[in-house]
């Protein structure tokens, strides 16, 4: 593994110049298209990222087996970011400015993405980012086609409401950006719309891949014998679900009493927990493998003959890359080239087919336009919907309900073009037009 | 004893609320029961399913069960009612609904479920519970007496009574009566609070907070103070429950340290890769269960000795491969066994899966039991925590008293010694490490029942074990037993006020202080020996 | 004067030489190429091998405590990552109204977590000076503190190791927590300048390159100055036989307090340097499997010399950077088997390896040499 | 802390030309009291109500079986190990019992432990200029720079421990017997008032053995140091000793010339039934 003959430091430091000039060839319009894949497949995150590289790999291989797209064939750049954050910057650069990459499917954690995001924007490139998240941000490179917390939490809560009749409220999440900033804006939302007192709501933050639930468990227990219809709004992350779970299960909590939300909880998570005690448990999502409509079931049928495993299940970060594949296709077909500037331009308003049976648009601010699913826990590791919205949702960058961004909007058309636009000052609360100014002063 | 049959039979008609029997019912009408819970709407299909529990179908009950399970379905094209037997993949074994006769697999794409919200569900349950107050098991009856609590409802409180009177079981019948007390206190009978006071059943409590709240002053005072009274009563409770609760953590900490007490405390191997060998023991408990689909609890009991074989083999095959080249060598152990944690985690990855696998928890280890209405144990943590301690009684006798524990005492204490009396301090190196390594992997199949099995398992619980053997002091088991079950307990205790994440750091914070003042640990090595 | 002594080294000479031609040769490379040229140094290569130098001064900052004092820490990550959120939190008041809520204060997750003032321990980090002396005194003064505590109670072997990783594991847990006001989870990022450098444009990611070089250059130069003195011979002597040392007149825990602070001071260097260029700095740079990670680096590259550590980490972090994009799903077998193989099979390291090969002919041309001992050195 | 500050000062000024160089003093001839010394391991009595007196310039032998209590009393007077009652004084001014290990090292008390303990890594050369008495402090220690009398005294003990020869070996590779003298040589850098030297000529050969009785002999005296020397070999003892102590049991069951001892009846019992149980200390 290591040449013996190598005595010098300097050979050392040479090895990765050489390699770095070496991998820099000028493209041709021959080459085929590149399609950068940024998903973490080592690492904590691997869990739920390694299924969207594979979905990707599986979209290309379709849209090649139907002639690729402008008459060139589309390659997949697979890289691991590792679940490092760090290295996400750092691979995010080696798509962009190493491998030149047409697009980029990729990230799941906002912190991954809030890492990516500055390469991103200076390489001027395009992300497709797949994962519910919490919204305060919309970038002129990256396209998010998860849900904002309008897409998701609102309506999920909505419904809990109105068709549970719940009255107290725990917002139990994981202590990231996510769960903080979508339980703040539950809580405004509660307490503006609804008029729940502020006794009535529990705020419980864990850190990640907490597994020793007792304590929270027995306290929501305890939240939950005041007399009152209680619900639990779940914002927790991956792993800490499984013992979260199982000790809700064991402390006897079930659905008729205290009904958990999940907002972060999909099928691909669901194959890691024993379902039988948490039948009728929610989840709010914009697709569920159970929705019964014919592109959905070819699409399983596609995957499970992808993966080779009968059991394979899909899920909605996975819908979101089927949706964000097809738009980026679509707005390619539509510029006739995979020009950045020119995709970016032409993929607001195309408007392709979701799984569930209806159309998902890109909006001006970058967000989708998506239906909002409600279902409850099977014992197959499926959800079954009780609700939906009767109309899609489009997705809002910027929250009607925190303080600071009540004001903002985000339109990327021609001539606003601008990812923070302040309605009452007028102006663009963001960097550019700050820029300007500074350098016009100077 | 059980209910006479007329008697029976009276309840029911009771229950029924004076609808004709139809003991020989039509095909025709189960096939129209069903087409009206195939309703667009909830409220629709609440009509329905009362229709059925009305309707005194020998079937009901599978149909109801089979609704709750979600397994009732529709055959799209021909409209045909089946029940599903198994529904994972893609293509399911049904039965036919009306006339149980199996149709073979049908695919779900061809297939309409009958879906139910949890106010059905709920439903549904009350319904079943009701039907069970007349099964022949008294627990059943107990079980069902206490999931009426909070759902009777004025239908239901006079054939309530009737059961009362009839029910043998004093257990049954308190509870029952404690469900009909709910019921009046909320349609306001003063003389329902005293029949509840010092009930410290959860549902209680919610009815009394509901009263206490009400707009009959007498009414709410009672409440009030009788919720005081119970809040005193909880207090103990709650004391005894996060006793228990940092027990039952300390006891997942001992499982998780002890192995490494032996490899890292006895042997000296700072093990990196211990935490990949309980993640062995896990996925060996998840194989055990695929191989043997359906019986779970047996699964579980085979895969103590399997998941201890498993990674005993593979502490064996690190001892083998690496550590014995590392001899006198312990800091570079480390980092040796770091490299093959990131092997292992990875071979899992690839070979099994990324993503976390299912451990079926078996039925005689879900639920909880209980010590008093507002004080219930979970049975999984319940087992884990017995488990924690045969383990370490185990530990303590192969030590204590067996050629092999005295043989590693010897070789520890001084190596050259033990070899020139005869010992083959190789075998025992190699035995050692794979008891510590097996033990690693018997709380693997310990933790399978608490948290996710994946490649990441292992990672988890690495630094907590370091801590809890360094805490309580290399090389001393008893130190290993002591720290952890504390450790546990004082997170537990700090939970409440301090929130998790800052109970665990000053959890962390205090055996960085401890240790300064005690550099050894709880139970240092005494003597000479001990300085080298 | 001690600090100039390792000048008069030849290991020292090479080392220098070697570095500062790859700084020289990969800055023409990057300037007067064109983008086209094979041999053009793209400007992302320069921040990764900017990169791989802060992480090389952070091995070096290891090894002179692991090496020469025989303290192995697996807390170092915390060192390096309390001096990249010195540098971060200056980043991040750079960054002025320019964030996307355009507070001129307050930096953009304080914004939507409702913060209404600049929280104590932010204040002053608008000022560069002040920063960057944060940047020594944060790891400094924990390291004072803690090493203060842990080696006046005498804790050494395995017991510091575990109680080095209890302090990261806890700081990680702290940080993550949004209240701390460090930006949880997601940690800094998004920067724009530094000193007024824009830090997106090529001629700064260039020039915090060289400054990382230089920083590596001088750093070594202070670690082996410190190692050639009679004090780096005492460092030894308390590696090797701590009470014998005491005995002898030493206070041991004064001399590994200073030395441990020293070491935590050149990782808050690194860590400060190692944030503008990777762009965010998060709690997870204080995970115990990074400072783990960083202590292979140098038992791959060969403990206690110095140069060994600086190629371990290059080397390590290089590969790193080759497999995960060659073969993402393999790397970390890659990555365990190296760790594995070198470990039994070069318990001396890559630097074992070149002594090895280097040794004979030198004890054949001069036996005990007297130059090759640093007391003569010394002399 | 000022004490260490002082002795350290006033080392460097009388540096290496006064040979009066230890504070300690010895005006009413004694340099080492112990007084009713106990101390007790999870009730085990190592030591039981031990009494000694070393006068200035002794040569001292000190024998007893194994668990006696010798090692633990060498821990006691060199401060590793603090006795639950009694008091240990150097000299008539310096009470032991209220300093720490590098104090005492500094006061000239020097130890040479049972096993030899060199600085394995480091020349011979390198272990001598360590062992130096200079100012231990940490900022001129970073800036010490080798002058000619540090040189000359290290000559000095190296030609005195007859190591010259291999001086700039790393003291790794020394045989036994020459770590053995290196670290005796190593006690001599620090110009102790009294040495405490453990068991000097285990594992050594019949010459090697002759070579450390003389060296010893040579180095106590009126003057120069006073030895206290633990060992086991009985013809070791006898060779070199003028006052012999048996220790038994933690406590002092015999002292006088090596004939009056061995003649001892309750030393005769003592080494030739002595109970193995006690051993285990």
């Amino acid at each position: 593994m290591i040449p013996s003959s190598v005595n010098r430091t300097s050979r050392w430091l040479a090895v990765p110049l050489l390699s770095a000039a070496v991998a820099t060839p000028a493209l041709s319009q021959e080459d085929p298209i590149k399609v950068g894949i940024l998903h973490s497949l080592s690492g904590t995150m691997a869990i739920s990222e390694t299924v969207l590289k594979d979905t990707v790999e599986m979209l290309i291989e379709q849209q090649n087996a139907q002639g690729g797209l402008l008459g060139r064939e589309l390659e997949a750049v697979v890289v691991d970011p590792a679940s490092d954050w760090p290295l996400f910057a750092e691979k995010a650069r080696e798509l962009l400015a190493q491998e030149e990459v047409d697009v980029i499917f990729g990230n799941w954690t906002s912190v991954s993405r809030k890492s990516v995001l500055p390469v991103v924007e200076e390489l001027n490139g395009l992300l497709f980012y797949p994962v519910q998240y919490e919204g305060e941000e919309s970038s002129e490179n990256v396209f998010y086609t998860g849900a904002a917390p309008n897409q998701q939490a609102i309506p999920a809560v909505n419904y809990l409401m109105n068709n549970v009749g719940v009255e107290r409220w725990v917002l139990a999440g994981t202590d990231y950006v996510y769960p903080r900033t979508t339980n703040k804006i539950l809580e405004a939302y509660l307490k503006d719309e609804f008029g729940v007192a502020e006794d009535d709501i529990m705020v419980n933050y864990t850190p990640f891949g907490h597994s020793d639930w007792q304590n929270i468990v027995s306290e929501i227990k305890e939240f939950g014998s005041e007399g009152k219809k209680t619900a639990v709004v779940s914002t927790i992350n991956g792993d800490a679900n499984v013992p979260f779970y199982r000790e809700l299960g064991n402390q006897g909590i079930d659905a008729a009493d205290i009904p958990v939300v999940a907002f972060s909880v999909g099928e691909q998570e669901l194959t890691g927990i024993d379902t039988a005690p948490l039948v009728g448990h929610l989840a709010a999502w914009n697709y569920f493998m159970s929705v019964d409509t014919d592109a959905n079931y070819d699409f399983i049928d596609a995957w499970i003959e992808y993966t080779g495993d009968e059991m394979a299940v899909t899920n909605d970060p996975m819908e979101a890359h089927y949706i964000g594949f097809n738009m980026w296709a679509e707005a390619v077909r539509k510029a006739g080239t995979t020009d950045v500037d020119a995709v970016k331009d032409a993929i607001i308003g195309v408007s392709v087919p979701n799984l569930s049976g209806g159309y998902a648009a890109m909006m001006p601010n970058h967000h989708i336009t998506k239906p909002v699913l409600i279902g409850e826990i099977q014992d197959n590791g499926q959800f079954s919907i009780v609700w939906e919205t009767p109309s899609t949702v489009a997705g809002d960058a910027w929250s009607d309900y925190l303080e600071g961004s009540r004001d903002l909007i985000s339109d990327w058309r021609k001539p606003m073009e601008c990812g923070n636009y302040n309605v009452v000052k007028g102006s663009c609360g963001g960097s550019e037009a700050q820029e300007e100014v500074a350098s016009a002063d100077e | 004893m059980k209910i006479p049959p007329c008697l029976r039979r009276m309840l029911v008609l009771c229950l029924l609320a004076c609808l004709p029997l139809a003991a020989n019912a039509q095909d025709d009408d189960g096939q129209q029961l069903l087409e009206s819970l195939d309703a667009s709407s909830y409220a629709q299909m609440g009509v329905a399913i009362e229709a059925i529990i009305t309707s005194g179908d020998e079937r009901s009950r599978g149909w109801l069960e089979a609704l709750l399970g979600g397994k009732l379905q529709r055959h799209k094209e021909t409209g045909r009612f089946v029940v599903v037997l198994e529904n994972r993949g893609r293509d399911w074994p049904v039965v036919d609904a009306l006339t149980g006769e199996a149709l073979g697999e049908m695919s779900r794409r061809d297939l309409d479920r009958l879906g139910i919200n949890n106010a059905l569900r709920g439903q549904l349950q009350g319904a079943l519970a009701v039907l069970d107050l007349q099964a022949d098991g008294v627990s059943e009856r107990r079980q069902a007496a206490r999931a009426l609590l909070g759902d009777v409802d004025a239908t239901l409180a006079e054939p309530l009574t009737v059961v009362i009177d009839a029910e043998e079981d004093a257990e049954v019948r308190r509870l029952l009566q404690q469900a009909l007390a709910i019921h009046r206190l909320e349609e306001g009978d003063l003389a329902a609070v005293d029949a509840l006071a010092g009930s410290l059943n959860s549902r209680v409590r919610s009815a009394l907070n509901t009263a206490s709240r009400s707009e009959d002053p007498g009414l709410a005072a009672a409440a009030t103070s009788a919720l005081a009274d119970i809040e005193q009563k909880m207090k103990l409770n709650r004391g005894l429950e996060t006793l228990y609760f940092g027990l039952s953590l300390g006891s997942v900490l001992v499982l998780a340290a002890i192995g490494l007490a032996i490899t890292f405390g006895v042997m000296g191997v700072i093990n990196m890769a211990h935490g990949e060998l309980i993640m062995l023991g896990a996925y060996t408990t998840w194989a055990m269960q695929q191989l043997m689909p359906g019986q779970p609890g047996l699964a579980m009991v085979l895969s103590i000795p399997a998941g201890f074989l498993v990674a005993a083999l593979a502490g064996i095959a690190i001892e083998r491969g690496v550590i014995q080249f590392l001899k006198g060598r312990p800091l570079e152990t480390l980092l040796a066994t770091f490299g093959v944690s990131l092997i292992l985690q990875q071979l899992v990855r690839t070979v099994i899966s990324p993503l976390n696998r299912t451990v079926v928890t078996p039925e005689w280890m879900s639920g909880s039991i209980m010590i008093n209405e507002g004080l219930s144990l979970t049975l999984n943590r319940l087992y884990v925590l017995g488990f924690a301690l045969v383990v370490f009684a185990g530990l303590m006798l192969v030590m204590r008293r067996t050629r092999l524990g005295l043989e590693v005492r010897a070789v520890t204490q001084n190596r050259a010694m033990a070899r020139s009396m005869g010992i083959r301090a190789t075998r025992v190196d190699i035995m050692t490490f794979a008891l510590g390594s097996g033990v690693a992997g018997l709380a693997g199949v310990a933790l399978s029942q608490l948290t996710n099995v994946g490649p990441n398992l292992g990672q988890n619980y690495i630094i907590d074990s370091f801590m809890v053997v360094v805490f309580g002091g290399v090389g001393n088991l008893w130190g290993t037993l002591v720290a952890g079950l504390s450790l546990g307990v004082i997170n537990q205790v700090l939970e409440p006020w301090a929130g998790a994440v800052l109970a665990k750091i000053l959890v962390l914070v205090f055996i960085i202080l401890f240790i300064q003042k005690r550099p050894r640990g709880l139970f240092p090595q005494k003597g000479r020996a001990a300085e080298g | 004067m001690w600090l100039t002594r390792p000048f008069r080294e030849r290991s020292t000479q090479l080392f220098l030489g070697i570095l500062l031609a790859a700084l020289a040769t990969v800055t023409l490379l990057n300037l007067m190429l064109p983008a086209g040229h094979p041999l053009h140094v793209s400007t992302y290569t320069v921040t990764l091998l900017g990169k791989y130098l802060s992480y090389a001064l952070l091995a070096v900052a290891v090894d002179l405590v692991w090496g020469y004092l025989g303290i192995l820490s697996l807390g170092h990550g915390a060192f390096f990552a309390l001096g990249g959120y010195a540098m971060g939190m200056y980043l991040m008041r750079q960054i002025g109204d320019r964030g996307t809520y355009g507070d001129p204060v307050l930096p953009d997750f304080m914004v939507f977590l409702d913060w209404e003032a600049l929280p104590w321990y932010w204040l002053g980090f608008d000022m560069a000076w002040f920063a960057f002396l944060m940047v020594l005194l944060a790891p400094g003064l924990l390291a004072l503190v803690f090493g203060f505590l842990a080696f006046r109670s005498r804790v050494t072997g395995v017991y510091l190791s575990i109680i080095t990783q209890a302090l990261t594991f806890a700081l990680m847990l702290a940080f993550f927590r949004n209240e701390m006001g460090f930006g949880g989870n997601n940690g800094l990022t998004d920067f724009r300048e530094l000193l007024g450098f824009d830090l997106r444009s090529d001629a700064t990611r260039l020039g915090l390159f060289l400054a990382t070089g230089i920083a590596l250059a001088l750093g070594y130069v202070l670690c082996r100055a410190i190692v050639a003195s009679k004090l780096g011979r005492v460092s030894v002597a308390t590696r090797d036989a701590e009470a014998r040392t005491r005995f002898l007149g030493y206070r041991v825990e004064r001399f590994q307090l200073f030395v441990f602070v020293v070491s935590a001071m050149l990782a808050g260097v690194a860590g400060a340097l190692y944030v503008p260029q990777v762009g965010i700095i998060n709690p997870s740079e204080f995970s115990p499997i990074f400072s783990i990670e960083i202590v292979l680096w140098v038992a791959l590259g060969g403990r206690a010399t110095l140069y060994g550590a600086v190629i371990g980490a290059i080397l390590v972090n290089y590969a790193k950077t080759v497999f995960t994009g060659v073969m993402p799903d393999a790397w970390l077998f890659a990555l365990g088997g190296l760790f594995v193989l070198v470990t039994v099979l070069l318990p001396k390291g890559i630097a074992g390896l070149l002594a090895y090969r280097l040794t004979p002919r030198r004890l054949k041309r001069k036996p005990a040499a007297q130059s090759s001992t640093p007391g003569e050195a010394s002399a | 802390m000022n004490i260490l500050h002082s002795l350290a000062d006033r080392d460097r000024v009388f540096d290496f030309l006064v040979p009066a160089r230890s504070p300690v003093d010895v005006r009413h001839g004694p340099i080492l009291y112990v007084e009713d010394v106990t101390v007790s391991f999870d009730g085990f009595k190592a030591i039981n109500d031990l009494n000694l007196t070393i006068d200035d310039g002794e040569l001292r032998c000190i024998i007893g079986p194994n668990g006696a209590g010798k090692t633990t009393m060498m821990d006691i007077i060199t401060g590793k190990t603090r006795p639950d009652s009694g008091s240990v004084w150097f000299g008539s001014r310096h009470d032991l019992l209220a300093m720490s290990e590098p104090e005492i090292a500094s006061l000239g008390i020097g130890r040479k432990f049972q096993k030899p303990t060199v600085f394995e890594a480091l020349t011979v050369f390198e272990n001598l200029e360590l062992a130096m008495a200079a100012d231990k402090r940490i900022l001129p220690t970073l800036t010490a720079r080798m002058t000619g009398e540090v040189r000359d005294r290290i000559e000095e003990v190296l030609a005195t421990t007859g190591l010259v020869a291999t001086r700039h070996h790393p003291a790794g590779i020394l045989s036994h017997g020459q770590k053995q003298w290196l670290e005796i040589g190593m006690l001599l850098m620090q110009r102790p008032r009294l040495l405490l030297v453990d068991e000097p000529v285990a594992g050594m050969t019949e010459q090697e053995m002759e070579r450390t009785a003389e060296l010893l002999t040579s180095l106590a005296g009126k003057g120069k140091q006073s030895v206290v020397v633990v060992e086991h070999d009985m013809g070791f003892v006898r060779s070199i000793a003028r006052t012999v102590t048996v220790l038994h049991q933690g406590s002092v069951l015999a002292e006088g010339s090596m004939d009056q001892v061995s003649r001892d009846p309750k030393v005769v019992e003592v080494y030739l039934g002595a109970d193995p149980d006690e051993e285990a200390a």
